[in-house]
């Protein structure tokens, strides 16, 4: 299941709905706010998505994940809105009869949603710019 | 020529100044729709970073348009 | 640093103190007894070590991670004693600027960490018998 | 003839029955104190799935023993 929410993402919550008798390993990812991109001092990170085909295609990851890397339980929450330093933006966890299949879910699918989904990124810098990340020439644009 | 509503997204947004607007265009696919956008609000991102949906499904630029079509244009994503 | 304990860990706690504003990237994992191993239902796991050489092949590992997978946190605790169904055995944390560090520093610490620690367990199965586990011979001595 | 401390772990020390004696042995190795005890013990573990260690120091089955070392026999380890 994959969930976008504006609120603060509570990982002990989340890995807790994991839970099952049958899990020997648990691979959580978080993906937090950072202070630094590409040599700039970022202040706060704001996120957009278009949520119904985020949604859509979070959905259709996670099942190629189980698909690739058989495991019991997997699980996703991505965050939008403005976001300070050290926030959760993203959390993947999967709970698995052993750990590899975890692990390798857990990888698949941050590497997947990091390239699919309809999420984008607008770094507020401590200069007062800002930038959407990953687009080549808006950065010009937007530095202005 | 069709009738269809572009929804722009994230710096396509900024660019436009709106988040939809219904345009009546000389168009057959997503790529068309696109460069139509483009010259018409100054970007110059390169479609290949970039994405598109035809009402709330992924689509390719090769994608045909019809009549009444709800066009997304999405810039390079950053998820994560 | 890594850390024995007889107590539960409490892996939110754990992730907590990971916290690093440079940090982008978390990865987690977690080892929970599961309820079967090898067509054994399993009831209790017992484990045992000897903390002082566990700690020092601890420490080495996680400097070996280190020198691999530049990161900027990593902390390990393992517990021992009497687990039951569902408790946590083992939780591994690595904190970095990016996500692959963070994926395969944890995972290197978890794989080396399960065949080098002086850590040992015994399965308690629900017909009474017991086995301690990776013990060939004595598999059959235990299950008499 | 050496006098050492051997220490058993988990499945040795069930075996021993103790979990530590002193021994006086004609060895020069670890594995000589292995065999030694597979044998007062019953134990058939190979040693190539053991571990040892000397003084808290892990070490090799051909590692020399001196007088007075103690010797820790673990089993197959098994964490996580």
């Amino acid at each position: 299941m994959i969930r976008m929410t504006t609120n603060p993402i509570d990982p002990d919550a989340l890995r807790r709905e994991m839970f099952d008798p049958a899990a020997g390993g648990y691979c959580a990812f978080e993906g937090w706010v950072r202070n630094e991109n590409e040599g700039h001092t970022v202040r706060q990170l704001e996120y957009e998505a278009y949520d119904p085909l985020a949604i859509t295609e979070g959905e259709l990851i996670l099942a190629e994940a189980a698909d690739r890397f058989p495991h019991l339980q997997a699980h996703c929450v991505h965050r939008t809105g403005l976001l300070e330093i050290g926030d959760c933006a993203v959390w993947v966890g999967v709970a698995s009869a052993h750990r590899d299949e975890a692990f390798r879910a857990c990888r698949y699918i941050i590497d997947q949603l990091k390239h699919r989904l309809p999420i984008w990124k607008k770094e507020h810098y401590s200069d007062g710019n800002s930038g959407w990340v990953n687009c080549e020439r808006c950065a010009e644009h937007a530095h202005g | 020529m069709k009738t269809i509503t572009v929804r722009y997204f994230a710096m396509f947004r900024e660019h436009a100044g709106v988040d939809e607007e219904s345009l009546t265009l000389d168009v057959s696919t997503a790529g068309d729709v696109f460069e139509h956008t483009k010259s018409r609000h100054g970007s110059s991102e390169p479609s290949g970073h970039c994405k598109v949906a035809i009402n709330d499904e992924m689509a390719d630029w090769s994608s045909p348009i019809a009549d009444g079509d709800t066009v997304l244009l999405f810039p390079p994503v950053a998820g994560g």
